[in-house]
């Protein structure tokens, strides 16, 4: 018997749950020791919470339909957009918000597409404009951001394809295809797992066996790390690795930030059923807002003087967009054809003319 | 006697049939404790522990694929797929083996399967969350693809489905889940999975329809009843195998036909019956069939979904629109 | 000029599209330096290189989503489905991405891929090597479904799928993939996807066809000439969107019409041509509409593929039955 | 940086290309040390051979249709065969007859599978009633497999399923959903990857960027080993290993079997259009009858004479059952329509009698 392969799945992180470092301060990646910029990681960790809570507040009062929520996800999803570059293509799954306000998708188009109306995935400023849509087919964005890779290749363009799924998503066939074509073809891909524990009512215990989700990676022959996804320094720090290695030329990458999903699955979703308190409790206490924080102000770049004033500063952001959204008229029933093909066929359009005289005679 | 709603109903058969015969099993994403997204399969782990109300990994493909297996193996399985939109990473299971095993092996294997999902537009959901994909299906052979619309006959049909030796998709017409309640005696009584239910009768025109359109052609139906018109209206139910004469009986009594359904008009199952009619009763119509269907686009996002969706209006037109004609 | 197969013109179309426009890459199975399991991509990866002809892992989800990827960066992808029958891994990527990018984002992405595959029965294959499957396709919006049955349409349509800026998925009979040679001029010159093509004028009946079946039917036509039937035979070549007014202004001509298709009859595509009539041609009917199709069982292993297959003899029986109404 | 997983890789080897043991004879597992055994295990790897001779031959003077060959996998699959019990479950792939032969299926099955006769799947004889059919949509099986376990699990039975992928195979969908499944359910399942370094024209090496498939279980934490597939005392070692682990409830295995397709795909391929004729001729030099024979030759329990009088036998019994396959008549029209379904539907019943009269006019 001798030994074929070995492999270790290393765990990385920086920031502990109280927000004190777990390393030395001279062994933080350079960016974190810019305190600037790590304000600035934490305005915007702010900023997508108060979307948040302003997007169930929407779906409460009958402004919104269903809505997937972020919270407690926000240094895994800024992590990840915060680290990517404008001309890499990012392709997420439906909720992270973090980093996509990061790339440019605005509150509104949010509200747009969870209000029911396609223009919401119209994303109008760049780089987001050429990112992906929301993908709610779980986990085949994965394969879209391993085509988008090839397609880097094949051009040789020194950009990445960032994909994000679920621990659920990390199931699905389309996961696995991805990583493998990435790793056979050395592609240009970082897909990363964002381990929330919970695929709506399943539970990550019952979703798969393998110990952690990175190692999922091994099937493929890429190189993996599992992160403490609460710790935004560390989800960071993983991305800038992994998508260097990437635009080198180096190929793909997985990445497992292990996080806590601490709202319902989705608005539709009630968490009680399922899981009891003390666990979200116990999370609750893990979040990564606070940690971060507490570094902060430990660092002095921070106070609650700050805090006031970035929070007035958001929510008046988020009323602006709220306002902006209300008062988007709804799509002409033409919009029902106009998108199918880039020219109307002949049958269509008989039906898009039918459509518009039903609509006349009801006004 | 409880009234229950088509979901309830469901539920009821599900429950009654895992009592009785301990081969059936439940399997699907969120299935177990949480009891469904839509509370179909609630209360069933509980009652029959999570071995056979399984909460399976994240995979259409894997919950299609073990379900093959455990049908081979004697199980009953009926298997969830969360919303129909979600069934096609199931389609190389479901046609390449469950509708196939019996006729590959001679008759040595078999696949006693359901396949449910919940089914259809209507309910202001998200994305992929409304499809109304049955003609996926109605072109194997080997299946049978089941769609009820009511109460009563989601709680029978289903019974029926599981007990059928052969694989059945089974496809709920989610809008209606909760619409209304009836009477349904836990009696564990099936209904036929090979016929039509004519769920009105009439001499001027047949109505045609199955799932949650039931609904509107009955409204369109009432509607026509005001101004004179007697309309006939069949719930197709069992769309394959298909019951073609409970059809044509009544469309050689009336002449004239309007086919109602909410998936995409071309090459929707409503094609098969205007097809047939032409095929088997072309001189018995007095007017062209008229589809009324959702149109050939993608079923919007829901601010637009009820402009896509057939309306009682459009019914009652199409009906008067073959009434016109003599 | 050289004459050349059905095969060798998709070969002689993907050389001519991928020498002309960079963005043109094929992926799949075997395409590579085998130059597939047809011979449809030899010699393309010689001249091209292992890139921009890409052997890819064996997982049809992969190859289609990867292929949705590579589309929506600007590559115009031709992705290979080893067998027809292999093609249901890809479904989700073809109907909830391919065919719905344009729309769900309001033409800010799209999608212009072929997706090709050897479709159809006839060469004494092995299980899952026969289907005929078009009807998958047809009922989704967004796609185009296009079946060549000729060299140079196989040319000429291929060129245009590839050109066209929507997904197109483009099923090549493989039972006539060499049965003839034609002189097909490489001068990159598209044939449109939007008309039926007329191969033979008639004035008693319609015969309606597409891919290999077109080769029976036209021998039917023949047949029927000796006995002084005048057959008008139409190749449907693009199946959706459906250029419908040929065909209707055929039948509005002859009075009569036979559909002919070896997929299963029911919901079938016949289904929707039948249909159509139905609706709009109803008056011009003289006869029922014939369907001469496969049966709705699985297509038999080949010791009876034959007889599961529609024959000449089937095809001239049903347009005599058509005749024999007056 | 800390460590959340390590993992290691197996090799498994006992008889090297030469039929020389490469541990001490005491380490042997039981069922090699004893020799009638082996002997019974290398004649049914010759018969294999002799079968898939006469498949051939017959595939040539146009009395099959194509045909998959096992030339060269003829350890893997009695490996896999002669470990398994009669009440398991076997789910085959295409090609695995040596595995098949061990469980009852007649020569003349295979015969009239690949003849075009459904028939060939209606194993008449037990164990193999009760297995699968070939599964020609490449992976599917393996879900059946897992399946079939999870049906074993719930009934409480003590059988196990076995499936057989190839390399190819374990880049589909299908086989990470089930080992994933009978990871997280710990189901009694054995998945054997035969990695013939072939899927058709496409070498292992862009198949996947993993070292090696085995380590594909790794993402479904599942114990895992890879084995020289061309030694049967490994594969079948690895096998009795992994069914007894399932068969006493703790869970499933996979085995990466390393061995060579030496014949073409199928007779329908020309193997000569993508590899060279030396990485033939090496992989030849190692293929697993020629080594075993050595090893029992050298063991004084086969010789010259044994072998002329088994491979006789073998001729015997592969000519009386191309016979019988050559006597078989063609099914009569109607079995198109008799299995479609338990019982046949009015409508097919209408088309059946159409069939009929076609059938009556043309003779
Ligand atoms: C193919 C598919 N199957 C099922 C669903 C329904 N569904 C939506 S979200 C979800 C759970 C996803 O869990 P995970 O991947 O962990 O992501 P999370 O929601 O936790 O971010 C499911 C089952 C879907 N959207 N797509
Ligand atoms: C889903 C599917 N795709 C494609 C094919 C065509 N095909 C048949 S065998 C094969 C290669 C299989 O290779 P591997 O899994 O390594 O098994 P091997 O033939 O080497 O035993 C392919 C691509 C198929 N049968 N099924
Ligand atoms: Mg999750
Ligand atoms: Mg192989």
């Amino acid at each position: 018997m001798s030994i074929a392969a070995k492999f270790e799945i290393e765990y990385l992180q920086y920031l502990d749950p109280e927000g004190k470092l777990v390393v030395k301060e001279k062994d933080l990646p350079a960016f974190a020791k810019d305190l600037d910029h790590m304000v600035e990681l934490y305005k915007l960790m702010v900023s997508t919470r108060v979307f948040d809570t302003k997007s169930i507040a929407l779906q409460r009062t009958g402004k919104l339909g269903t809505y997937a929520s972020c919270l407690g996800h926000e240094a895994a999803h800024v992590g990840i957009g915060s680290a990517m570059k404008d001309e890499d293509v990012y392709a997420p799954s439906y909720r992270e918000y973090g980093a996509q306000l990061y790339r440019g998708v605005q509150p509104r188009e949010v509200y747009t597409y969870w209000g029911g109306d396609e223009r919401g995935n119209d994303y109008q400023k760049e780089p987001a404009r050429h990112d992906f849509a929301w993908s709610v087919p779980i986990a085949t964005q994965c394969l879209h951001a391993a085509g988008s890779a090839l397609a880097f290749k094949i051009r040789n363009e020194k950009r990445v394809a960032v994909c994000t799924v679920g621990d659920g998503g990390s199931s699905k066939a389309d996961f696995y295809g991805a990583i493998n074509l990435a790793g056979a073809q050395q592609l240009p891909l970082v897909a990363v797992i964002v381990n929330n524990q919970w695929a709506i009512s399943v539970p990550r215990s019952i979703q798969t066996g393998a110990e952690t989700l990175a190692q999922k990676a091994i099937a493929a022959g890429l190189p993996t790390i599992q992160v403490d996804g609460n710790d935004i320094i560390a989800v960071r720090k993983a991305m800038e690795d992994a998508l260097e290695r990437a635009r080198k030329g180096d190929g793909a990458s997985v990445i497992e930030a292990v996080t806590y999903r601490l709202g319902d699955h989705t608005t539709a979703d009630d968490a009680r059923r399922y899981r009891g308190s003390e666990e979200v409790e116990e999370a609750r206490a893990k979040e990564p807002i606070k940690r971060l924080r507490a570094y902060l102000e430990s660092k002095k770049v921070w106070d609650q003087a700050k805090e006031d004033a970035w929070q007035a500063e958001c929510d008046d952001w988020m009323d602006n967009e709220v306002n902006a959204y209300l008062e988007t008229k709804t799509q002409p029933v033409t919009a029902m054809f106009d998108y199918t093909f880039a020219e109307l066929p002949e049958d269509l359009a008989r039906q898009r003319a039918e459509a518009i005289s039903l609509e006349s005679k009801e006004h | 006697m409880a009234q229950i709603t088509l979901i309830e109903a469901v539920t009821q058969a599900l429950a009654y049939e895992m009592a009785h015969d301990d081969s059936v099993v439940v399997l699907g994403e969120d299935v177990g404790v949480n009891g469904g997204v839509f509370r179909a399969t609630q209360g069933l782990q509980e009652k029959f522990g999570p071995l056979r109300v399984l909460d399976t990994p994240l995979d259409e493909t894997t919950i299609a694929g073990a379900t093959v297996g455990l049908a081979v193996q004697g199980m009953k399985p009926v298997a969830e797929a969360q919303f129909e939109g979600f069934i096609y990473p199931m389609m190389e299971h479901i046609n390449c083996h469950a509708a196939r095993m019996r006729n590959r092996t001679r008759g040595r294997l078999s696949v006693p399967a359901v396949f449910r999902a919940p089914w259809g537009g209507g309910i202001r959901a998200p994305e992929h969350h409304s499809e109304a994909n049955e003609h996926l299906f109605t072109n194997v052979p080997g299946l049978r693809v089941v769609l009820p619309s009511s109460p009563a006959r989601a709680y029978g049909l289903l019974l029926a489905a599981i007990r059928d030796p052969d694989p059945v998709i089974f496809l709920e017409p989610k809008r209606i889940y909760r619409q209304y309640k009836e009477e349904v005696p836990d009696d564990g009584e099936a209904l036929p999975l090979d016929v039509c239910f004519v769920l009105r009768d009439g001499t001027d025109v047949t109505l045609v329809t199955w799932g949650a359109q039931v609904k509107e052609t009955l409204e369109a139906a009432d509607e026509l009843a005001e101004e004179g018109i007697s309309a006939e209206v069949i719930d197709v139910a069992t769309l394959t195998p298909l019951d073609f004469d409970t059809i044509a009986e009544s469309v050689s009594k009336t002449g004239r036909c309007v086919i109602v359904h909410e998936a995409p008009k071309t090459a929707g199952f409503g094609a098969e019956i205007a097809a047939r009619l032409v095929e088997e009763c072309l001189f018995d119509l007095l007017a062209p069939v008229q589809r009324v269907t959702g149109y050939d686009t993608h079923i919007p996002l829901f601010q637009l979904e009820m402009k896509y969706l057939p309306s009682v209006e459009r019914i009652v037109a199409a009906a008067k629109k073959t009434l016109a004609v003599s």
